[in-house]
């Protein structure tokens, strides 16, 4: 066991899976001798080597198409997007290109791809760095979509992504980058992908979130002093219906809390499957405390948009008094 | 062998390096345009003598005509509601049959959609291309040991996937390189700028093939470059570049050899514009008549490549009509028999769409393909009852 | 009024507002000559000449990012993208820019583009034709998000679209370009963006769909026998909370119809809204019936994915008998 | 003037030209580099004789000088917690200055985020650049009698947006043209390749400045360029392009005069590489001591644009200690006033980043806005009551 941040649980994460798998290479911007924006990847490149630690031109749909190229080609590429914000240009090789192709080949040829993306807000920085994208890659079958909410998640979630044949979209909260450490061990492990974690059991009501929002939710449960579950969804596609259903089943109400605008927020589907499979045991309406329906505001005003405790206390209040 | 290699970037780059004052010149370079065998019959023996053994001539000559007989049906399929869009490769036989010529079997081969001729030459069966159009995915599952990539659809994309699998041959210590073809308008979108890019500058060995037919759909070659060559983009990456006749089979197989030979031992990459000519519409979909001149159609007839091979070969006895009509029948026989394969094949299950998404399919997928149904009502119960009754 | 197709109902709307506005200008791959692939814009080149409607090199980024600036200079640019499919690189200029414009500049520049672009499955076309990505864009704040389904809508909704001052995804669904004509009237007339039409009133149970897919709605209405109400959305972002809260208010149960993947798709959206605000009128759970969640299929199949008039009956059968 | 224009691209292309036979010259052409006034006092009287009036030199030396010390200043707020993350200029100043020095005042500037130079010359108040550093969109809020674009933080992507912005005045018939600064590390993204490709082949008068300073973080240009110089990425586009001394800037305003006017003239788009160097980190985030030499940064501190303008002024006795020192005073006050503006200036309301979403706040937005919530229950309620407060 170690105690460990988020970013050197999966820095431990690479270097167990490039030391295994010959087949495992990173490339990415700044990821070589810079270890990094975030330092995610240091030391990684002075370890094993120009060839397998590389740093790219800059240029987002150039690092995801060749990683392509080089999954099709057998190996396991984990690109490195430097922000969510600089998906963008990688957007349709991402959708048109390892998203499809699998199925389009009929399984001639495989994406084992692992993009890594620093991901949401709080951490005052500039624009488009703190946004919340994964409902666009949940909406775009072909892909399977992980966010994990703290160190031990992230490393065996990323250890998962790096031997699932198929793409991932492995999202890291920046926002708890490096805002608690936990034990983490230092073997290799792997945790399911599709599964979700029960944080802590109750009765009264359901929390469903994921990525740094979980924070946000366990400090509104302590503070409301009820009988709260919180369920922390760790991979948003394939994600957990059968964990979700069984615990809005015995709850009877569920609030939903994420970074990402509302309007076709992943939270939208949650709250939709909810009511096709758990319509009579709901005693309220399933609430969504989220990002505004607006641009994430440059940094003064970040919190002011993000949920926070105060919201949420909010909606389990009104859910619970309904 | 006539022109030099690589075409000359003649200065290097330092950050420190001073700057001479007050005008000097920071770089020149020049771009060779290569011809053997032209539409008048001229044959430049000086480049063009024993570039092809005779019997190599000859099995090339029946890939290009069955090719073309293919493309005539299949036009005829699509017309008759037998086949959906279909973009025919008429004229541009040369370009990819001349670099899948010279290229090794295990090279990679990573194309767009109008290279018939090349892939078919290295083995991907006719009837795959033709079950690609017919609407159906398993036209695409390319069979690996041919080292081609399924059909390119949104264009531009197919170049980065080049430069990543010659990567991986680099990565692993293979001596594989990697052949990509995209059009003259392929040639705008910023993804082939990005992989010719990361080629140059990561030393990855790809061979960047543009095949300039002067459209896209009806936008002229202009439209999309309006440089005097496209050979001249390879520039910007430092990259060697060259122009050459695309509709002489000789002076493709030419440029592509040393292409290939300069690339496998510097491990860098190297562009080369093959200058061509759609004699068809752009697709089925196409009416080439409502944007560009018959005249222009007719002049690039005249060039079609492989008219060039059958006078050369008839100007050196190596071929009769009594040999041409055996062989039309051959070719014929061919693209008929590939054309019965293809609509042979069964129809896919209804099914079959969902089975190839994940490896292992998400229980919420294998619900909704048991059920075929995305309401929830019912859904878990008819899930059991496929389930039971597919015992 | 003249009997028109959708085609020649937009090719009218945009003769309209070209002659009304010289601010009006048309970009795109193959518009001029050539009319585009599907001939919206035939004749266009020759009538204003080749300064208003310009052939544009084939790369996406580059229309929608010139555009982008044609607009900044007050310019009412209307790009034609020519497939949905062909989006995917032009992604990253409608996300990063043309939505954010005028949030992130307090409204110093703002962006009055109309992005024209067909949409959705069932002609028969190869790969990369036949996708609904509208949820994608959706959730996308400061966007627009329309889709017409009639020549009489798409006349009124594209003016109006044209005329406003933020950017609009004008989405147009290619199964329906020349399957029907209708009586449009030949004078210009708009649509409000963010208004759903009732295209038959019903009290047992409302539809709510869009695009393509009212046709298929009506054909299951018309199977049914039943008193079913019809909501067409035309614009999916903002959309008409308020006629879809009334209609299910009165019918008690939903179900949502649409060609987009299941799983946040907007029906998604809709449906979590509709929790929201009808929780104690509802009779039944919120279905939805919509493509699956696999990758279009080539064209053999498409008509397997694709929501029909048999899927959707089952789901209203189900949904009354609840 | 001692260069050709546009530097030679000697042929024109036509689908129907004839292919001459073997090998021939399809493209040739070179690229020229421009130096006046050196780092060891070298003055080139032949081009620089005249170029920028005394006075304007004067002013030109204030302006870098102020900011610089504005730069300085940000560092040190960024450092105690005042101002977010910041890019600094330092060494950079000539190359936008003197850029913005040429332009006319109504032709566009559309640059990235390392232009402060040349936007306060154009009259951006240096309160907006630091407001938007300091996390406040109203910093963007430019004014749009300057005619310059808000700060572009997604790398590569403005450039599309000076071609459309020519791209309109060209449609109106304005005289107006674009300029657009990018980093080396831009010229790898895909928008930049459309970006030329447009404004070359739609005839669009733009110019695209390069400015390459040798790092796009840690990456040296070579990752993003491995070609001798980023100038000869213009030769994809057919495009006139020429390489300067970006330190210079005797040597930035004469290929800026030429280029702007030659694009005047022409209706095309002109290319040029201003060779810089970036002194300080990438950003107040950055650490460049983990990737790059001191000795490098040494030798272009020996290069800083600043001091060189310093050292003619005073050989021409232009220039003395004393007149050195109030300039400073004066700059230094300049500078911090303006970060008292920005510091002055009011923190937005919570809710402000509702306001500019749209012309017309969809009525759920407003909801949203009102209730400072998502979640529906008491939405509307608290909506009302919102509603009613607020009178
Ligand atoms: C990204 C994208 N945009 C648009 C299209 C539609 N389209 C298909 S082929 C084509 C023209 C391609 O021209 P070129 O690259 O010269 O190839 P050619 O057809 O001439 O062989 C276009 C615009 C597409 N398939 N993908
Ligand atoms: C699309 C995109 N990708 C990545 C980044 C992160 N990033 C910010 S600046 C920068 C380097 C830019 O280098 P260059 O263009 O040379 O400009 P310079 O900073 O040297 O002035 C990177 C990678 C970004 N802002 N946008
Ligand atoms: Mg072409
Ligand atoms: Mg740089």
């Amino acid at each position: 066991m170690a105690n460990l941040n988020l970013v050197q649980a999966i820095n431990l994460a690479l270097i167990q899976e490039m030391e295994k798998d010959e087949r495992v290479l990173l490339l990415g911007e700044d990821i070589g001798l810079n270890g990094g924006v975030f330092r995610v990847t240091d030391g990684l490149q002075a370890r094993f080597g120009k060839s397998r630690v590389v740093d790219t031109p800059l240029a987002e749909s150039g690092i995801i198409g060749t990683a392509i190229g080089l999954a099709m080609a057998g190996l396991r590429p984990i690109p490195e997007i430097q922000f969510e914000g600089f998906l963008g240009p990688a957007y349709d090789q991402i959708t048109t290109h390892a998203a499809r192709m699998r199925t389009r080949t009929r399984g001639a040829f495989t994406i084992p791809l692992t993009i890594r993306i620093p991901v949401g807000g709080g951490i005052h920085a500039p624009e488009l760095h703190s946004d919340s994208p994964e409902a666009i890659y949940a909406h775009t079958p072909g892909l399977k979509v992980v966010m994990p909410s703290s160190p031990y998640d992230a490393k065996g979630l990323l250890i998962s992504a790096i031997r699932d044949p198929d793409p991932v979209m492995f999202f890291e909260p920046k926002r708890i980058y490096r805002s608690f450490r936990e034990e983490v061990p230092e073997d290799e492990y792997t945790l399911p992908l599709g599964k979700a974690r029960t944080v802590c059991s109750g009765n009264e009501l359901t929390i469903v979130s994921w990525g740094a929002s979980v924070v946000q939710c366990m400090q509104a449960i302590e503070k409301s002093g009820r009988d709260i579950e919180l369920v922390d969804l760790r991979t948003i596609y394939p994600f957990d219906i059968d964990a979700i259903e069984e615990s809005v089943k015995k709850t009877g109400r569920c609030v939903i809390v994420h970074e990402a605008p509302l309007t076709c927020g992943f939270g939208a589907e949650i709250s939709a499957r909810i009511m096709e499979r758990c319509f009579l045991h709901l005693e309220a309406p399933v609430q969504r405390v989220t990002g505004f329906d607006t641009i994430m505001p440059y940094y003064k005003l970040e919190l002011d948009y993000l949920p926070d405790a105060h919201r949420i206390s909010r909606a389990i209040d009104d859910c619970l008094a309904y | 062998m006539g022109y030099s290699y690589p075409p000359s970037a003649n200065m290097t780059r330092s950050a420190i390096a001073d700057f001479p004052m007050p005008i000097t010149t920071a770089f020149s370079t020049e771009i060779k345009r290569v011809s053997i065998l032209d539409e008048h019959g001229s044959f430049d023996e000086s480049l063009g003598k024993g570039l092809i053994p005779d019997p190599d001539l000859l099995r090339l000559y029946e890939a290009m005509v069955t090719c073309r007989i293919l493309d005539e049906i299949a036009f005829r399929l699509q017309r008759s509601g037998r086949m959906g869009t279909y973009p025919q490769n008429m004229g541009q036989e040369a370009t990819s049959l001349g670099a899948s010529y010279v290229l090794n079997k295990d090279d990679w081969m990573v194309t767009c959609y109008r290279e018939n001729c090349g892939l078919f030459w290295r083995g991907v069966p006719m009837e795959s291309i033709l079950l690609h159009w017919m609407g159906d995915e398993r036209g695409n599952a390319m069979p690996r040991e041919h080292f081609t990539t399924p059909i390119a659809v949104p264009i531009g994309t197919q170049m980065l996937h080049a430069t990543g699998l010659a990567w991986a041959a680099k990565y692993r210590g293979e001596k594989r390189i990697a052949a990509t073809f995209f059009g003259d308008g392929a040639s705008s979108e910023g993804d082939f700028h990005e992989a010719c890019n990361f080629a140059a500058n990561l030393e990855i060995p790809v061979v960047f093939v543009c095949q300039n037919n002067f459209w896209a759909i009806s936008s002229p070659a202009t439209v999309n470059c309006s440089a005097p060559t496209v050979a001249q983009r390879a520039i910007a990456y430092g990259m060697p570049t060259i122009q050459v006749d695309g509709n002489d089979l000789f002076a493709v197989v030419k440029v592509m050899r040393d292409a290939t030979a300069w690339v496998r031992e510097h491990g860098k990459p190297h562009f080369i514009e093959m200058v061509t000519y759609r004699l068809g519409d752009h697709t089925t979909a196409d009416d080439a008549r409502r944007y560009r001149d018959q005249l222009e159609v007719d002049k690039w007839k005249g060039r079609d490549p492989i008219t060039r091979i059958f006078n050369y070969m008839k100007s050196r006895s190596l071929w009769d009509d009594a040999k041409e009509a055996a062989l039309r029948e051959r070719c014929e026989k061919a693209a008929n028999d590939a054309v019965a394969r293809a609509e042979g094949i069964v129809d896919p299950q209804k099914n079959e769409f969902f089975d190839s998404m994940y490896h292992e399919l998400p229980a919420d997928l294998v619900l909704q393909r048991d059920t075929r149904q995305t309401h929830s009502l019912g859904q878990s119960e008819s899930a059991s009852l496929t389930a039971s009754s597919s015992h």
